[in-house]
Order: C-alpha cells, then sequence, then structure tokens
C-alpha cells in the first residue's frame, strides 16, 4: 500500500462532519416556512449536497478508482428511470366519471318530516292497508302466523315480540317496507303515505318502539325526491342482476320423479327459488341492498360445486342458509329427509 | 469479502493485495448499489403516494417528532465520522484510537435504535400501526394509513440495517482488539465503513421527506 | 403454402368496428415484414449451411472481421422501419382511446366471474349487454373485487378493470349481431367462465329493448318483461317465476298453499259461498288484484297477497296467457 | 482455503483432486459449484417441463379433462414460476457461467468463491421454500402474483414470494461475483476486446442482476407485507394502486426475460463461429448490442401495462422504446448469419441447436413487433399469442442456446462425448415438436382466445388439441435426451482437449480441467476467434 501520509484526510473529515450539520440546521429551519412547492426542492437540495459529501469524502469515492464512482451513479439513473416513466404513468391519469342513472320509482319517501310522526287518521288508514297487504303473512293480530306464513322459511317477522331485524324506529321499517328483504317483496309500488301508514299501524303491535332522533330523519330526507343514484367512486356498484332468462330443461323433467318424498320436500321448501327443475334463474332479493337488487339463483345443471359430490356439504350450506342473499336456513329435517331431498337435487343436477 | 486470518494473505487465486483490496471494494459497492435500488422502490412508492395525495402527506406527518428526528439526523451524522477517523487509525496502526471510535460509532447507533423504539413505541400507542387496528378517525383524510405504512416499512427497513451495521462494527471490533489488522490489511474495518455511510445517507434523505414536510 | 401464410394474416374474427379492420390491417402489415425478414434471414441461413457444408477437417476460410457500413445500414433501416411501425400503432390507439362529444354512455361492473351492467335509465343486466349499432358507446368500468379485463376479440378491444377507480374504453361497432366477451386478466376460480355476449342490435330493435327498460323505471317493479323477442307465454313462464307465484302455484299440480295452475283455466270451481264459477280470463285477472273476492272452497280467504299496482296489464296478460297454456 | 500446488500430476482433474461428499458440499471450486448449479437447475427444468405437459394434458379438450379449475390454476402458476425463478434465471449464468468464465479469462477461480458457495446455498433455500409452498397448497396467482387477487387468494401466496425474495440474493451475488471477477481477473493480455462474446453476454447480464434483482426483492417483500398485515400500497380497499404493484413486478421482471436471453446469445455466437469455422462477423457490433439490450432493457417495461389502466402518455413513450429493442437484437441475429458465410460449417449437434435457436428466435423476436406496437398489443395482451411469442423467445431462445451451449461445452465439463447421432434426433424432435405445438398458439390467440384459460369456447378446440401432440413430441424429445446425455458419463468416449478445434482458452486445458484450471498462467496474445487466412 503506498504510504499513509497521503491518506491523512483527518482534517476534511472534520471539515465535511461541520458543513453537514450546519446543513442539517438548514433544513429544519426552511421547513418550518412554507414557499410552497419550493419547499420540496430545497430539502431535496440540501439532502443531495449533503449525500454527496457522505459519498466523496467519508466513502472515498473521490480518492479511489473511477469505476467505483461510475457503479453507484449508475444505481441513481436507473433509479430515476423507474421514478420517471413510473410518474409518466401515475401523475397522468384520466379518469372518466361514472353514468348518472335514473332512479327507480323507489326514491320516493313522500313529506318525510310530517308522515314520520304518527297521528290516529295515519294509524286507521294503515288498519286497512294491513288486512289486504300484511295480514296474509303477518298474520292478523301481528303475530306473524299468517297463512301464507307456511310457505316462507323463515317465518315473517312477529311484531308482538318487539325483536326488529332492521330496527323498529319508523324511518327503518319505512325502508324495509321500501326495499323488502329475504323473501319479504318490497312494497315500493305503495304510495309514500299508505307505506307511511302501515309503519305506524305496524308499531302498535310491538311493545317496543324506538323513537327517529331528528338525524335519522333528516337523512331519510336528504334520501327523497327521484335524485340520481350517483355512484361513488369509491365503491363499485353492489351485485346487480336481473338475468336473461335461463333455457328451461324440460326435456329432463319427465325422467325424474316428481312425487317421491324428495320431490316432495324439494317442491315446498326450494322450487320457489331454485325452480322446478333446478334450473335457477330466478330472483332472489339481495338483503340490505338499496336500491334493492336481486341475485338471479345458480342453476344446478352444470355446477361444479363441493355440494354436488358431498353431502355434508350440502346439509352444511343448506342448515346454514345464506342470510345475506335470502336463502333460508332450513335445519328441521330429518337425516333420511336429507338424504332423499340429497338425491334428488342430484337428479336435477344430472349427476345422479 | 475474501480476508485472512492472519496479515496480509493473498488469497490463491489473487496476484497480489491490491488487486484483492480493489476487488472487495469493487464487489461492496455493488453490493450498495442494491442497497440503494432496494430502497429506490420504497422511495418511488413514496413519491407516487405523495403526489397523488399531497395534503394527505402534510396533515398526516404532524404525528411525527421532528425534535426525536433531528437527534437521530445528528447521532447518525457523528457516527458516520468517528467511522471515517477509525478507518484512518486502523490504517496507521493506531489500535487504541481505532478500538474508541469503533465502540463510540456502536454507541451512536444503539442510540439511535433506542430514540426510534421510544418514537416507535408512541406511534403504536396512538394506534397508527397500519395492521387493520389503524385509527382513521385521527385524520381528516381517508388513507392516511398509507404514510403511516410508508413510515414504517422505510425507517424499519433503515433500523434494521442500522442493526446490521452495529453488528459488523462490533465483529470489526473484537478482530481489532485481536490486533488482526494493520496498515497493510484493513479491508473489512474499510468495507464496513462503506456500509455504514450508505446507511447514513439513506436516513440523510428520509429524513426530510418523512418530518419535514411544510 | 401461400394460401397458408394469407389465411395467417388476418385474424378471422369479424371486423365489427372500424377499430377493429384498422388493427387487422396493421397485423397483416407486420405479418408481410415479419415474413420477408424470416425468409431473408433464415433463407440465408439455410443456403450458407448447405451451401459452405464442412468438407474436410482443414478447410481454409477467409477472415473477415466484419463491415461496419452494413451493421450501420441495417440499424438506420430498422429504426426507421420501425418508427414507422409506432407512430401507425400509436395513431389507431389514440383513435380508439378518444370518443366523440355525448357517446351513449353504459355502466361496467366486473365481479368474480360475471360482468354486469348498469344502463343510464336505470335497468341493469347481467353477462349480456345490449348496445345500438353505429351509435358511438362508451364504457365506464370499473371492478368490485379483484382485476378483470373486459375483452371483445370481434372489436379488437380489452381494457383492464382495476378496482377502486374507473377505466373507459369508447368504440362504435358496424354489424349487429352477437360478440363474445372474455375476461382476459386472471380473476381466480372460474376466470374462464367469465363469458358474456356484446348483443348489437338494430336502431328500432334497440330502442324497443330499451321501452322495456323504459317501462322497467317507471313503474319501479323489479325484473321487467324479457326481451321483446319472447313470447307472451315465456314471458308468463318468467314473471310466474320472478314474481313468486310459484311458491304458492305450482305449474305441475303438486298441491301448495294455493290451488295449482295445471289444467286450472276452463275447470269449473265452488267457491266458499256455494256459488259455481269457470276459471276464465276475468276469473283469473280479479285473483291476481283482488283476491278475496271469490275464494274457492277449501282454500282460506286473505292468504294470497293483493298484487295491485306491481303488474301492469301487459304483464297481467301474459300471466294469464301462461296459465292458459298450462291446460290443455 | 484450498491447499497450496504443487505441480500438477497427470490424469486427475477436479472431479479426482478432492473425493467425499463434504469435498463437494463445501467446495470453493468454481468449476464444482457450476456442475452443482447445473444438476440442480435441471432438474427443476423437468419439474417445470412435467407441469408444462399436465397443462397441455388438461387443455387438450374444452371442458374438464384430467384436473378441476383450481388444480389447473396452480398448475401454471407452478409451471411459471418453477420455470422462470428455478430455472431459465439461473440456469446459463450460474451453471455454465460459473463453470467457464474463470477458465475463459485465464483465472484461477472467481473472484468471491466464499460468496459463490452462499450463492448456491441461499439458491437451494429459496427453492426449498418454493417446494414448501406447493406441499401447503401453491399458489393460484399466475406467477406474475397481481394484486389485489394476489392479496386475496387462500392459496399458499406469501410463501413462494418469499422463495422468490430468497432466490432474488442469488442471482445478486452471481452476478456481482462476475462483475468483479471480470473487471480485476483477466489474465495478462486478455483485454476486454479480447474476451470471448461468451463473456460480454454474462457481463451484460450480471449488470441487470445486479441493478434489477432488487426491486423483486422489495416488491415480494411488499406483497408478503400487505397479506399480513394490510399496509394498503398495492390494495384498493385500502387507498393503494394496483397498476402500481405492476410497475414495481415488470421493473424487475422485463430486464429478467433479459438475463434469460443474453447469456443465450452469447453461446451462440461462441458456437456459431466455432462451428463455421470462421472469425466471428462484427465482433465489437455483438458485443456493444449485448451492453446496448442490457441498459434498454430498463426502460421498456411499462409494454406489458398497455392495457392495464395507465395513462396513454406513459403507453407512448414505452411503445417507442420497446421498439428500439428491435435494433441491437437484429444486429446480432444478422452478424450471426453473416459469420456462416463462406465457412466451412460441421452440423454438429451444438451447431444444429443454434440453427435452431436462428430459425426459432427469429420468429419470437419478429412477432415482438406485433406485441410492441400500441393498437394490435391491445387485441393481442393477455391472448396465447404473447404465450406464444415468449416461448419461441424463452425456450426457443434461451434453452436452444442452453443445448447448444451444454452439447458444446459436455466434453469440457465432464470429460466425455455424448453420441452425436442421438443429439441429432433429440435435437430434431424437440424443434418440430416446438413449432407444433406453439406456431399453433399464435393463431389462437389471434383469434382472440385468452391467456390461462382452464376452459375455452369449442371454436378453439382443434388447435388446443394440436398443440397438446406438440408439446408431447417436446417431452419425448427430452426423455431422449436426458438418457443419451447421463449415459454418456459411463459410457461416453474419453473426450479430447479440444473436440471442436475452439480458440477459446477453456480448449487449452485438459478436459476436465485441473482444479487450478491452468498448469501455469496464460499469457493471451490473440483474439478468440482466429481462424481463417488473413
Amino acid at each position: 500500500m503506498s504510504s499513509n501520509k497521503k491518506h491523512d484526510h483527518r482534517k476534511t473529515y472534520w471539515k465535511v462532519w461541520a458543513s453537514l450539520i450546519v446543513l442539517t440546521i438548514v433544513t429544519v429551519w426552511t421547513s418550518y416556512y412554507d414557499f410552497g412547492t419550493l419547499n420540496i426542492v430545497v430539502a431535496m437540495l440540501i439532502a443531495t449536497t449533503k449525500a454527496t459529501l457522505v459519498a466523496l469524502f467519508f466513502m472515498h469515492l473521490l480518492y479511489d478508482s473511477k469505476v467505483d464512482t461510475v457503479v453507484f451513479a449508475s444505481s441513481l439513473v436507473f433509479l430515476a428511470i423507474f421514478v420517471g416513466l413510473t410518474a409518466s404513468d401515475m401523475l397522468d391519469r384520466y379518469v372518466p366519471q361514472p353514468v348518472k342513472v335514473a332512479a327507480s320509482g323507489d326514491n320516493d319517501m313522500g313529506d318525510v318530516a310530517k308522515l314520520a310522526k304518527p297521528s290516529p287518521e295515519l294509524i286507521a288508514q294503515g288498519k286497512t292497508l294491513y288486512a289486504t297487504n300484511c295480514a296474509s303473512c303477518h298474520g292478523d293480530s301481528g303475530m306473524g302466523n299468517g297463512p301464507a306464513a307456511a310457505a316462507f322459511n323463515p317465518k315473517p317477522r312477529n311484531f308482538t315480540t318487539g325483536e326488529w331485524k332492521q330496527g323498529g324506529k319508523p324511518t327503518q321499517i319505512f325502508q324495509t317496507l321500501t326495499t323488502g328483504f329475504n323473501s319479504m317483496p318490497s312494497f315500493a309500488a305503495l304510495p309514500a303515505e299508505e307505506r307511511w301508514a302501515l309503519v305506524h299501524y305496524i308499531r302498535t303491535f310491538s311493545p317496543n318502539r324506538p323513537e327517529d332522533s331528528a338525524a335519522d330523519i333528516t337523512a331519510l330526507a336528504a334520501k327523497s325526491g327521484s335524485g340520481a343514484a350517483h355512484i361513488p367512486v369509491r365503491l363499485a356498484m353492489e351485485l346487480s342482476a336481473v338475468s336473461e332468462a335461463q333455457p328451461t330443461y324440460d326435456i329432463r323433467k319427465s325422467a325424474i320423479d316428481a312425487t317421491s318424498e324428495g320431490g316432495q320436500l324439494y317442491q315446498t321448501r326450494c322450487a320457489s327459488c331454485h325452480g322446478d327443475n333446478g334450473q335457477g334463474g330466478i330472483n332472489v332479493r339481495v338483503l340490505g341492498s338499496h336500491p334493492f337488487s336481486y341475485l338471479a339463483t345458480q342453476s344446478f345443471a352444470g355446477n361444479h360445486a363441493a355440494w354436488t359430490t358431498n353431502m355434508q356439504e350440502f346439509v352444511r350450506i343448506n342448515s346454514l342458509g345464506l342470510p345475506g342473499f335470502g336463502k333460508p336456513a332450513i335445519n328441521d329435517l330429518t337425516p333420511a329427509q336429507w338424504q332423499s331431498l340429497y338425491n334428488y337435487v342430484q337428479q336435477l343436477a344430472g349427476i345422479r | 469479502m475474501s480476508d485472512a486470518t492472519s496479515g496480509a494473505h493473498v488469497a490463491h487465486h489473487f496476484d497480489n493485495a491490491e488487486q484483492q483490496f480493489s476487488s472487495a471494494k469493487l464487489g461492496l459497492w455493488l453490493f450498495l448499489v442494491t442497497e440503494v435500488l432496494l430502497f429506490g422502490g420504497l422511495f418511488v412508492a413514496y413519491i407516487m403516494f405523495r403526489a397523488l395525495y399531497p395534503d394527505m402527506f402534510a396533515e398526516a406527518h404532524h404525528h411525527l417528532n421532528k425534535v426525536m428526528g433531528g437527534i437521530n439526523t445528528v447521532v447518525l451524522i457523528c457516527s458516520s465520522l468517528s467511522m471515517a477517523m477509525a478507518v484512518h487509525f486502523v490504517r496507521d496502526n493506531d489500535r487504541v484510537k481505532a478500538v474508541k471510535l469503533l465502540s463510540f460509532t456502536f454507541l451512536c447507533g444503539a442510540t439511535f435504535m433506542v430514540i426510534k423504539f421510544f418514537e416507535y413505541k408512541e406511534k403504536f400507542a396512538h394506534h397508527l400501526f397500519p395492521n387493520g387496528s389503524f385509527d382513521y378517525s385521527a385524520f381528516t383524510h381517508k388513507n392516511a394509513n398509507l404514510f403511516y405504512s410508508l413510515y414504517f416499512i422505510m425507517t424499519g427497513l433503515h433500523g434494521l440495517h442500522v442493526l446490521i451495521g452495529m453488528g459488523l462494527i462490533a465483529w470489526v471490533l473484537i478482530r481489532t482488539r485481536r490486533n488482526n489488522f494493520s496498515s497493510e490489511y484493513y479491508t473489512p474495518v474499510e468495507l464496513t465503513g462503506l456500509y455504514w455511510h450508505l446507511v447514513d445517507l439513506v436516513w440523510i434523505y428520509l429524513f426530510p421527506l418523512m418530518y419535514l414536510i411544510a | 403454402m401461400l394460401g397458408l401464410l394469407l389465411s395467417w394474416s388476418k385474424p378471422n374474427l369479424p371486423a365489427v368496428s372500424s377499430f377493429a379492420t384498422n388493427v387487422d390491417t396493421i397485423y397483416a402489415f407486420i405479418f408481410w415484414v415479419s415474413v420477408i425478414c424470416f425468409i431473408a434471414i433464415v433463407g440465408t441461413m439455410t443456403y450458407f449451411v448447405f451451401k459452405y457444408r464442412r468438407k474436410s477437417e482443414n478447410d481454409k476460410t477467409p477472415y473477415i472481421e466484419g463491415h461496419t457500413p452494413t451493421e450501420v445500414g441495417i440499424s438506420i433501416g430498422l429504426f426507421v422501419l420501425v418508427m414507422g411501425l409506432f407512430y401507425w400503432g400509436w395513431v389507431e390507439y389514440m383513435h380508439s382511446r378518444t370518443s366523440p362529444m355525448n357517446p351513449y354512455e353504459i355502466n361496467v361492473v366486473g365481479q368474480q366471474w360475471s360482468w354486469n351492467f348498469q344502463y343510464a335509465n336505470g335497468k341493469r343486466t347481467q353477462r349480456n349487454i345490449h348496445i345500438p349499432v353505429n351509435t358511438p358507446i362508451r364504457l365506464i368500468m370499473t371492478s368490485s373485487d379483484v382485476l378483470h379485463s373486459f375483452y371483445v376479440p370481434a372489436l379488437r378491444l380489452k381494457q383492464d378493470v382495476v378496482p377502486g377507480t374507473y377505466q373507459y374504453l369508447a368504440f362504435s361497432a358496424n354489424t349487429p349481431g352477437e360478440y363474445d366477451i372474455f375476461c382476459a386478466e386472471f380473476c381466480g376460480l372460474d376466470h374462464s367462465a367469465m363469458l358474456g355476449k356484446l348483443v348489437v342490435m338494430e336502431a328500432e330493435e334497440f330502442a324497443d329493448w330499451q321501452d322495456d327498460m323504459g317501462k322497467y323505471a317507471k313503474t319501479a317493479a323489479a325484473g321487467g318483461t324479457q326481451a321483446s323477442g319472447k313470447s307472451l307465454i315465456e314471458q308468463g313462464r318468467d314473471l310466474y317465476s320472478s314474481k313468486t307465484c310459484s311458491a304458492c302455484h305450482s305449474d305441475d299440480g303438486t298441491p301448495r298453499v294455493g290451488p295449482s295452475f295445471k289444467d286450472l283455466f276452463g275447470k269449473t270451481e265452488e267457491l266458499t259461498d256455494g256459488a259455481t264459477i269457470t276459471v276464465d280470463e276475468t276469473y283469473i285477472r280479479d285473483s291476481i288484484v283482488d283476491p278475496n273476492k271469490q275464494v274457492v272452497k277449501g282454500f282460506v280467504a286473505g292468504t294470497m297477497p293483493t298484487f295491485k299496482g306491481q303488474l301492469n296489464d301487459d304483464e297481467l296478460n301474459a300471466l294469464v296467457a301462461f296459465i292458459k297454456s298450462l291446460s290443455k | 482455503m484450498s491447499d497450496h500446488h504443487d505441480a500438477h500430476p497427470v490424469g486427475t482433474n477436479f472431479y479426482t483432486d478432492q473425493r467425499g461428499l463434504k469435498s463437494w458440499l463445501f467446495t470453493l471450486d468454481h468449476k464444482r459449484i457450476g456442475m452443482m448449479y447445473l444438476a440442480t437447475t435441471m432438474l427443476f427444468f423437468f419439474v417445470g417441463g412435467l407441469m408444462a405437459l399436465l397443462v397441455r394434458l388438461e387443455l387438450m379438450t374444452p371442458g374438464q379433462t384430467i384436473v378441476s379449475a383450481g388444480t389447473y390454476n396452480k398448475l401454471f402458476t407452478l409451471h411459471g414460476a418453477v420455470m422462470i425463478f428455478l430455472f431459465i434465471i439461473p440456469v446459463i449464468p450460474a451453471a455454465l457461467g460459473n463453470f467457464l468464465l474463470p477458465i475463459m479469462i485465464g483465472a484461477k477461480d472467481v473472484a468471491f468463491p466464499r460468496l459463490n458457495l452462499a450463492s448456491y446455498y441461499i439458491f437451494i433455500g429459496g427453492a426449498a421454500l418454493a417446494l414448501l409452498s406447493i406441499v401447503l397448497g401453491s399458489a393460484d396467482t399466475g406467477w406474475t402474483f397481481y394484486t389485489p387477487y394476489s392479496i386475496r387468494s387462500a392459496t399458499s401466496v406469501a410463501l413462494i414470494t418469499f422463495s422468490v425474495f430468497i432466490m432474488g440474493f442469488s442471482s445478486i451475488l452471481t452476478g456481482l461475483n462476475f462483475i468483479v471477477t471480470i473487471h480485476k481477473l483477466r489474465a495478462p493480455g486478455m483485454t476486454f476486446y479480447k474476451m470471448p462474446l461468451f463473456l460480454w453476454a454474462i457481463y451484460a447480464t450480471a449488470i441487470i442482476q445486479v441493478l434489477a434483482t432488487p426491486v423483486i426483492g422489495i416488491t415480494t417483500v411488499l406483497l408478503v407485507i400487505e397479506r399480513t398485515l394490510g399496509i394498503g400500497f398495492f390494495d384498493p380497499k385500502l387507498g393503494g394502486d394496483p397498476v402500481l404493484f405492476q410497475h414495481f413486478f415488470w421493473f424487475y421482471s422485463h430486464p429478467a426475460v433479459y438475463i434469460m436471453i443474453l447469456p443465450a446469445m452469447g453461446i451462440i455466437s461462441e458456437v456459431i463461429a466455432v462451428f463455421s469455422r470462421k472469425h466471428i462477423f462484427g465482433y465489437k457490433a455483438i458485443a456493444y448490442s449485448s451492453l446496448a439490450i442490457a441498459l434498454i432493457s430498463f426502460l421498456v417495461w411499462g409494454h406489458h401495462m398497455f392495457v392495464s389502466g395507465q395513462s396513454e402518455l406513459s403507453s407512448t413513450l414505452f411503445s417507442v422504446l420497446t421498439m428500439l429493442v428491435a435494433i441491437p437484437t437484429a444486429i446480432k441475429v444478422v452478424n450471426w448469419t453473416a459469420t456462416m458465410y463462406k465457412g466451412s460449417i460441421d452440423l454438429k449437434t451444438p451447431m444444429l441447436y443454434a440453427l435452431a435457436f436462428l430459425f426459432l428466435f427469429t420468429i419470437g423476436g419478429l412477432t415482438g413487433l406485433f406485441l410492441a406496437t400500441l393498437a394490435v398489443d391491445v387485441h393481442l395482451h393477455d391472448t396465447y399469442f404473447v404465450v406464444a411469442h415468449f416461448h419461441y423467445v424463452m425456450m426457443g431462445g434461451t434453452v436452444m442456446g442452453l443445448l447448444a451451449g451444454l452439447h458444446y461445452w459436455w466434453p469440457k465439463m465432464t470429460g466425455r462425448m455424448y453420441s452425436e447421432k442421438w443429439g441429432c434426433v433429440s435435437a430434431v424432435l424437440i424443434f418440430l415438436g416446438f413449432n407444433v405445438t406453439f406456431l399453433s398458439q399464435f393463431v389462437l390467440g389471434r383469434d382472440g382466445m385468452p391467456r390461462r384459460y382452464y376452459d375455452y369456447l369449442p371454436q378453439y378446440a382443434n388447435l388446443n388439441m394440436v398443440s397438446t401432440f406438440g408439446s408431447w413430441m417436446i417431452g419425448s424429445g427430452f426423455l431422449i435426451m436426458t438418457i443419451y446425455l447421463l449415459g454418456s458419463l459411463s459410457r461416453g468416449a474419453k473426450a479430447p482437449t479440444n473436440p471442436w478445434g475452439g480458440k477459446t482458452l477453456e480448449w487449452m486445458t485438459s478436459s476436465p480441467p485441473p482444479t487450478g484450471n491452468f498448469e501455469t498462467v496464460p499469457h493471451v496474445t490473440e483474439g478468440p476467434y482466429e481462424y481463417g487466412v488473413k
């Protein structure tokens, strides 16, 4: 190695150290003043000078062979390429605005402020409407034991228990009436005052009557009116499906014996959503989606899902149900009934 | 870094010590290039997100403690100085001064990590760590978690490199005490020095970008 | 051989938009340039291999170190060719990225494993998208879960849909018909099943389809009647399922909560109050609108909810036609 | 360190100098490490090849043929990941490069032998992690791990990305080692312009390995942290941007395809010159075009993202820059063909593979023009056209180059001659099978069949069937090759020191060479391709 004297840089080290400290103080000091975009430029200039000082003196780039400097510089060049070309994409993107969609009728809330408060006339009007629209499922006394209740699972709401799955405040019941959920149809077709009358009449059955806060009312009123349902940028549109009619499977119908025990069970418990021949394509309302939307049920034919070949999976899915998608939970069948139902469904799926 | 156990022994495939030393330095510089590009990836993410959400960055950085950041910068600069001096003294065969300076550098590294530990503890207390329990309510901007993800990953990775640097310094300290190095052969000290200066260099950029957003 | 090459020089897909035909021309140009370059290189190579076969171990070969002018010539010639190619491709690309002032806009949402479309007047369709022919269309697209890519080979167009932001595709289809839609960005299990059809319709056929949509918006009854192309009975069948009549009335005789529709039409029924009626159109229509007016013996009044306001006249006719079709 | 060298007893070589497993596991000899890399990478080549056959078998007919959709997705992901990270990136630089670089420059070993061994064991560690990820239900995201699916997928994505991170280090260390070796350890008289072109290619590859691999390191680390902690850089639900991930991923992965092709180009320069027994045409042009390709490779990654939602400005920039790559590549191909002019061409197996390389790589390169042109790429992106393009360039290019090099240096590496007859048979079989398999895929892609499709529409059925037959031909070709190459280890004739009449340094020492490579330090006076009468 060459003699040590030539390598004595201690004095320069101290000088470099001092300037680094000064530059640090300067950069902190400038950060307290707002020069707009200039701030970032100044900060980067100072940082780069400090970095060059460290690289040239402390890292001996000044005294060593030129190859090391070229190597170090090349890393900065390729980093600059990475930054430059990525920025050419990220900072120059055009994001179109989604189309404004005409609202369907369900945004008609009527005069929310006035109608949200119960009044004797509304309750009387509600009583008559209840008989024709709701009694068939919810029963005359609101016990959820109407004549048509047998066909539905889960059973229609029993108002007298005071439990509200969708919320018991007037605004909440109103929205449930408007959107419908699970296998309850939407009553958006009824004018707003009739819906409000039904809301107040239904609440007379229930011991538990939570009241609306002013905020609830204004919130609902804000949604009122047939304003366009604008799709927020962040949230993509929720699931939506009015599916094109699926081809029906008449040819295979005769082969399957609909009167077998499995067939009976299927007709009473599953056909309403999955179609008589398991061809699906029937609209099932999606719970809690607003504005309401449907999901077409899957057809059994050509379905590769796990349950088609594994009975435990079939029983598990059906006993849990898919609450979000309006698929009821069936948990009152004996194992023999499960077996016959499963065989029937496999026939529909063309597997057995 | 092919070195020898004792004295200036030249490995069989090198012609002389000079060739071995310059090969080692070139090898380390190439390694430093990969470090620059590793941190470079994170700086690219920083630049993109800051360009996309400038005011979120301005608001989110208020929770960072400028004083602690400033102290850490000074600590690292001093450790760089002491490292450079240590390399000089090893080359000067002045073992005592070299050991003292290497220990000082090691101490600076430790102080840096302790200050870093307190900063992190404070952030964890405010639920600012982005693992699902991030406290969005503390900010008006919805994606403030991006700033803290950047903060934790960049300073975390840098902290990891400080720890590796401290390990190397300790290893070199022990061998200097065992008198393995001389003016003829001091490659490991020189290489550890280069690595440590790069760690300081990365922090020189990290400090203004993270702590000093106007 | 030339015939084979000719068949290869153009995608054998329908070219349904001006962009598609232009892409085909560029494709054909690059194809023929490539064929020429390929023959030049591989041809000379094979020629040299046969002409300069090694005859003996001590063949003498000329000492040629290279010829820089040819190198420079190739570079410049190629540079001109590729820059021209870039420019031509770039011009066509920028055409496809711009659309006239007010194109017909449709929202597209990709989700794990199906495409959903929403039209300006609120109608939503899944899998298939209907558009009018020769009208500038703009699809505003996003995804609700992972990356997908809306790809219509017939239009030679594809665009990734990135969740959390919006992308767009602008085109104008010039020939009616049904064209495949694929998902071209890997998105999980059923990536290959995420198919659909781009249905390009004549203007009035599309208006008809859209009218059907118009009714949809006014009456707000979900599940408007299907495309007008379907017969009244088929529309009735769809209503029978979409309006959940099937929940209580079977169509094949099996007993359920309500009477089965099979062989119902024309049957004579005895009412709860003893009178007998024959089931005709008016009886079916009345029972739908006011079910408790004439209840047949053996069934409880108040079971069936009213569908007043939920079905318009066309839909009632369709249901009646469907029920009629179930009896001999 | 290895012991001191006295005069070398005749008849011993680096295999026989030291015996026993320990001498192999802890060796510092670049030749042994090269052979260990060769064995490991060729093993993974057969694992990846097997998966390719399964993928093609599944695609033979529409609908389910042998496996379910989920398994198919895992199969093509593994085929991609194993072939790329475990075989094609390390094989030529780390296996052939390790063995030949020191000998070709007249050195005794690479600059950092221990780093070389560390790089091999890091590679083995990464490969073990990849196998573990396969066992624990392998990833099904495609070898590109695009987010947000790679964040949402329940399969073991984190493990295989972490194994890619580990193998990245092995690639960096190899590249670092080679650059320092070429700069510092050349024999006296061996200037840069007297170096064989294979070393120029390895040098350019090493530059890419050192400069690009760290970025895949940070990308995989960020992806693993994204999956475990949810930092949100690439997850749209947390404010991140999936397209940013694609930038990060392709900033490495496009230069990586040049890590794959450049060494193969280096081999082709050697083989064509030697088997035409003629000086290479345009030595400097080929050398500089290797460096030019290495530089341009860092500017073009955006052509993978023309339809990914990136801005029109950046698509335009990337399209222009991608077109530039065609120029140095074309120079190389033209110069190789020009080398054969008036040569004395000997059609041995290495030359057969070199000619196959020229044939297939020309098609691969030219189809790149389709994909670089913006308007056409919008139609062809993510279809089977792209699959056919990169197989023509990677399999038709790199693997043909590898096989040419393997057969060319087989006598030097193993001291045995392979059977020339079977060499030609398997070369022709692989060449024909390759064209049948992938020419049909060009047509499939042109007609719009998307990539990574488990089930396809009926109109694509017949060509998929043809493609699967082609894959069987390739499979049988490689089977024959394994048999006669491994067979040659025991039954092959003893290899002379210079079977092909090469002029580069490795043909001056015995085959297989002694541990120290040369008896006396060689003094280089003339260039690598001094054939022909001046």
